[in-house]
């Protein structure tokens, strides 16, 4: 199978997508770029991070349109899109720039099923999270704890190229507004991905590693992360069961707790801040649901409750690392 | 603007609309059967209110009819408005099923949102009616979307979004404009003035003297209207729909009007003049307006009129009591429509 | 002592902080309310709960300051205010609405001290919270789990009316962002309440009710159920610390963590939605620092993860009820 | 506008700018040297970045620093500027640091904000510089609170705030723009039209024809200046000021301008015409004007001019010395200044 990095592998499922669909647009600040500069080069950016390229030439200005920088606007027009029976994905560059345009995720997108007696609004919003490259506190945050806490929306956070694939391709035929957050640090990351038509459905976590003594649950860039702590632990006999959710919202708890239940230890590792984060929710369904099988206080590894630094020392020192993630697990195991 | 405005003016380039002429005696019949309903409707719904029959925030239309109706006389299902929290009138200007609606303020199972929405939420995306809007300014960025869908089929559908004064100075609501503009939207911005933002009124939040040169200013071209009068709010409308439906971008209406009741069921008023509504009443109300201009130009007859009257009456007559007696949600239907599975 | 209601309390306070410091101004839409109407006069609403009633007359336009509805502009001077050395205290209707001005929040006034070296914005924000109302999906919200998620922001959701004059008083004089939450279902609500100033510190939970059996956490207008519950069944024998936070960030850990170690049991009810919530982040608490003394699967009565529905019979269901309070009580007790 | 706009025109009310002969020598060196430090600053990060010495996004100023400096000269520490993420020129007018801010850049432990910031939130608030920002369009809002405490005061003190030609389309500047002169806050509204928002050319953004029609119909006088002249832009500033220092409300002043290296440092600039910088370099470096400027009417002499030069190279070259050599943050430093207590 092809190798293929995360960017590749998003660039194509919007590729394949708007191609098999007419009813699929795109939109967002250059998301093809270059109108009205003085090269007269269009597609000249294709998304700042290069994730919408070509589309523009392939499927023309009305349905790969380029933005103002007025995220309310982009994020109501998806929504007054997505109503009107297209199917739309927006791309917002950062998700701390969900600020800008909050209302029309929080009261609109999230409400309009519930409120409007099943309205459909099938709209992704596609951004950036996550923290690494020194981008400091406004360019570097990770939403999905706290876009998972808005009940009326799907949030879902790939960990690899073959699964940004298959979630996006899923979250654009889904019937609900999905957050897609892709995170900058995976970008680069390759893995096989096949050429065809695939999707992932939404809920369903995926087993890693399996292990016996541990479970660990973790997301985004973590995935990677725990996945060399856990190989490592494991060539010394400590086996865990590693866990990627994919989708923080709807999560499947079913995939956590039969393997907490099995295990008796959780670690959960995740970029959120830690109060009311992501991590805290999967701690809490274990002390809810699985409190029988506990067998050692469930751990969790998150950033400290502060906002991102710049300096790279300390946006590390923020970071969970590998050191801190064996200790996590050791500790559990050691109870 | 800095000095209190003068409450009854002619707007500043009021189309003295003797152009109504135009329309047949069923469009005719169909304007006046529309503002009655909105009237009736929101007059019982007040009573209601009053009475305690209907839960949560009531933002009631009256006085307004002839904006939301001289707007979407020239619609169909085909074309998308989104409203505001005073929402009432421009749902049934657009065809929203008024028992339903009336079934939905009561908090009924079989309301036009399964009584999950409420007075600040009836919405029927089959009539292109994308709801009223509890959050001043998001529903029009929201047309804007709406918009891009029409264009895109190219069947010269367009959206409109209902603005208040208030909800002018919304960030949003900027943001719509431009954005509409960048895109040669077909879409129409129904500004409507109505005085006031709440409790305080239209010239103090608006920062500039017009607000019109304002709309302007973003590149929109703008119709004036009366908004005491269907057939000027009409007239401006074509002609916007006119720019808007053949390619020529998005395009406004600015009307001034009044709403007859407080901001908000209960509301105390104590910002308005002790006469101004009773002025309001007695010297611009569309209602009265219109049958006027009928006796004048013999349009229709007070026979005809009288008879919708009455039919509008046993209307909503009729969806009041169906309100009453019509189910409550069940404690399962708190767990449906969320998602697509639940 | 006089017996006030939550909203006197709160009015008061902002009327003695006024006096105390001229460096408080007052902003947000209709704080005074009549400008431009024509009446002529102003101090017109209070604000639309009236909670800031009579102060225009007695401070002035330059420090009540009527807006327009622009919220963004209004959190933002309010932050720009707070930098050049005022003390703003901003009012945003209903807390619903920081979807519209969320960026001035999460990546403005949580941030600028740590961005900034230090620097000092000592803004509040108050706004309502909570269901009850039948105000429906956008006018019900409970924003205190997603605001405190936040790193850098202080959430104050107060209980009762003595709580809450002490607590704004200490949110306007504390030097850090203040988001200060009124539940809407509290204003009437009375009890005994000084005349003279005082503050109640940030992270000092107040142990509502004393007993062995288990303990209960319960925030906002659920402290009040929680109580009736709490007390019904300590007339049967069984008894619970209750616990009320005041402040939902800065947490008071350490008061919870102790009770739960004396009782081994954990019951938390709150208002926000359960995914990433405040109950989670309770449970979560417990399930990583008090898991040895833990003798029961941890509870959490919460609403379900849905918008706030509009008609009150459902959403009477959807907020949580003494019924259910009672049982998770006797489950946590039954183990 | 539709059309791409021709990038070498004179802006359309640019005052020929003879009017500088009123400032003093002491003030035409300090404009001088602001801009020469900005230039040489601007110049040096790109070389160090491209060096991968600096951590992060980096956005440069160069080629628009008679903008920041024509208005900062007109501020002393009392007054506000907020910024942008291209905020570093901003910040250097304003007074901050400059060995501080090398270091901040840098990501040292004493650099201007300790090494938590970075590039796109330099701050010094005892400067009156509430901070570059790395949200498009956050300032706006903030400098309006900064305003409401200047008049206040009501010592005469001003806030301003720049908007690039992108940020002009965002929400939060329109709003800002209202409430400002609902207010009517000392306040000046600094647009700066560099052509650009990231990869998409102004003229796509901005729909309508003429922004400074748009900002007009908000109520606020706009003075037009060229960009790349000290001169005009600190003419244009200083007739804002006067309004906007005596009560007369918030005023704007519109600049042309260009920026000389990509969006941010890296951007392969597909969108521009090749020769487009270098063009602009060659005809309108506001460094180059500045110097012909003074050939002609004699205002300062090419050694002081060229001493100017020696002096910035230096202390710009010692900030990378330090800044290299200054203590990285330690990992306590990551829990300190996110509270009062921590
Ligand atoms: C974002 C937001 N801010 C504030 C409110 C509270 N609010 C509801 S209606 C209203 C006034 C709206 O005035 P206008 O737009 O003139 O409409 P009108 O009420 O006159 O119909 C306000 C401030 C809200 N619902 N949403
Ligand atoms: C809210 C928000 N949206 C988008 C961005 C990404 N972004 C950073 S700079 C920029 C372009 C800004 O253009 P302009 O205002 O003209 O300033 P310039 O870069 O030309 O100085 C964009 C879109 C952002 N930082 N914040
Ligand atoms: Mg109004
Ligand atoms: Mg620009």
């Amino acid at each position: 199978m092809p190798k293929k990095s995360m960017r590749e592998a998003i660039n194509e499922a919007l590729h394949l997508e708007m191609a098999r669909d007419p009813s699929v647009i795109v939109l967002g600040e250059d998301v093809s770029g270059g109108a009205g500069g003085t090269s007269g080069q269009r597609d000249a950016a294709g998304g700042v991070f290069g994730l919408t390229k070509g589309l523009l030439p392939k499927f023309g200005e009305h349905r790969v349109i380029d933005t103002p920088i007025s995220e309310s606007a982009i994020i109501g027009a998806a929504n007054g899109a997505a109503l009107a029976g297209l199917r739309p994905v927006a791309e917002i560059m950062f998700s701390d720039f969900i600020g800008v345009c909050f209302d029309q995720i929080l009261n609109q997108a999230a409400k309009f099923r519930y409120m409007f007696n099943g309205a459909k609004a099938p709209l992704v919003v596609r951004m950036t999270v996550g923290a690494g490259r020194s981008a400091a506190a406004q360019h570097s945050q990770s939403m999905h704890a706290l876009l998972s806490a808005i009940p009326g929306i799907k949030v879902v956070m790939p960990s690899n190229a073959y699964d940004a694939k298959g979630l996006l391709l899923q979250a654009i035929r889904d019937d609900d507004p999905v957050i897609f957050l892709e995170h900058k640090m995976l970008y680069n990351d390759t893995c096989e991905v096949p050429d065809g038509d695939y999707t992932i459905p939404f809920g369903e976590g995926v087993l890693v590693r399996e292990g016996e003594h541990a479970t660990v649950v973790a997301t985004g860039q973590l995935v990677k992360l725990a996945t060399g702590v856990v190989d490592r632990l494991a060539a010394e006999g400590v086996r865990c069961d590693l866990i990627d959710p994919r989708t923080t919202s709807p999560l499947d708890e079913e995939l956590i707790l039969e393997s907490v239940r099995e295990t008796g230890r959780l670690v959960v590792v995740d970029e959120a801040p830690p109060r009311c984060g992501f991590a805290a929710d999967v701690a809490a369904l274990a002390a809810r649901e699985a409190f029988a099988s506990l067998r050692a206080p469930v751990a969790t590894v998150t950033p400290p409750h502060t906002p991102v630094p710049f300096a790279p020392e300390l946006e590390r020192e923020y970071l969970p690392d590998a050191a801190r993630v064996e200790r996590a697990i050791r500790s559990v195991i050691a109870h | 603007m800095t000095a209190e405005q003068d409450v009854i003016t002619a707007p500043k380039a009021a189309s003295a609309a003797r152009h109504g002429d135009g329309l047949t005696r069923e469009q005719l019949l169909s304007a006046y059967r529309q503002m009655k309903t909105i009237r009736e409707f929101e007059e019982r719904v007040h009573v209601e209110n009053a009475a305690g029959a209907i839960p949560g925030f009531t933002h009631l239309y009256c006085g307004q009819e002839a904006v939301a109706v001289g707007a979407c006389e020239h619609l169909s299902d085909a074309d998308y408005i989104i409203s505001t929290h005073r929402g009432h009138g421009h749902c049934i200007a657009k065809g929203c099923d008024v028992v339903g609606m009336m079934k939905e303020i009561h908090g009924r199972r079989d309301g036009l949102n399964g009584g999950k929405g409420g007075s600040m939420h009836i919405a029927d995306i089959g009539k292109g009616m994308l709801g009223a809007n509890g959050i001043v300014g998001a529903g029009q960025p929201i047309a804007v979307g709406a918009a891009i869908a029409c264009k895109l089929r190219g069947e010269g559908r367009i959206a409109a979004s209902f603005t208040g004064d208030g909800a002018s100075n919304q960030g949003t609501v900027f943001e719509a404009m431009n954005m509409a503009v960048v895109l040669q939207l077909p879409k129409v911005f129904v500004f409507e003035n109505n005085g006031y933002s709440e409790h305080t009124g239209a010239s103090y939040g608006i920062g500039c003297e017009d607000i019109v040169k304002r709309i302007e200013g973003f590149g929109i071209p703008v119709w004036q209207a009366d908004g005491f009068d269907f057939f000027s709010v009409y007239e401006a409308m074509g002609k916007a729909l006119e720019v808007s439906r053949n390619g020529g971008g998005p395009t406004a209406i600015y009307c001034e009007t009044i709403r007859y009741f407080g901001h908000f069921e209960g509301d105390p008023q104590n910002y308005r003049a002790k006469d101004e509504v009773q002025r309001y009443r007695a010297e611009k109300d569309c209602l009265v307006n219109f049958r006027a201009r009928m006796e004048a130009d013999g349009g229709l007859t007070a026979a005809e009129l009288d008879a919708v009257d009455r039919e509008v009456g046993a209307l909503i007559e009729r969806a009041v009591q169906e309100a009453r007696n019509a189910p409550r949600p069940r404690a399962e239907d708190l767990l449906t429509n969320v998602y697509d599975n639940y």
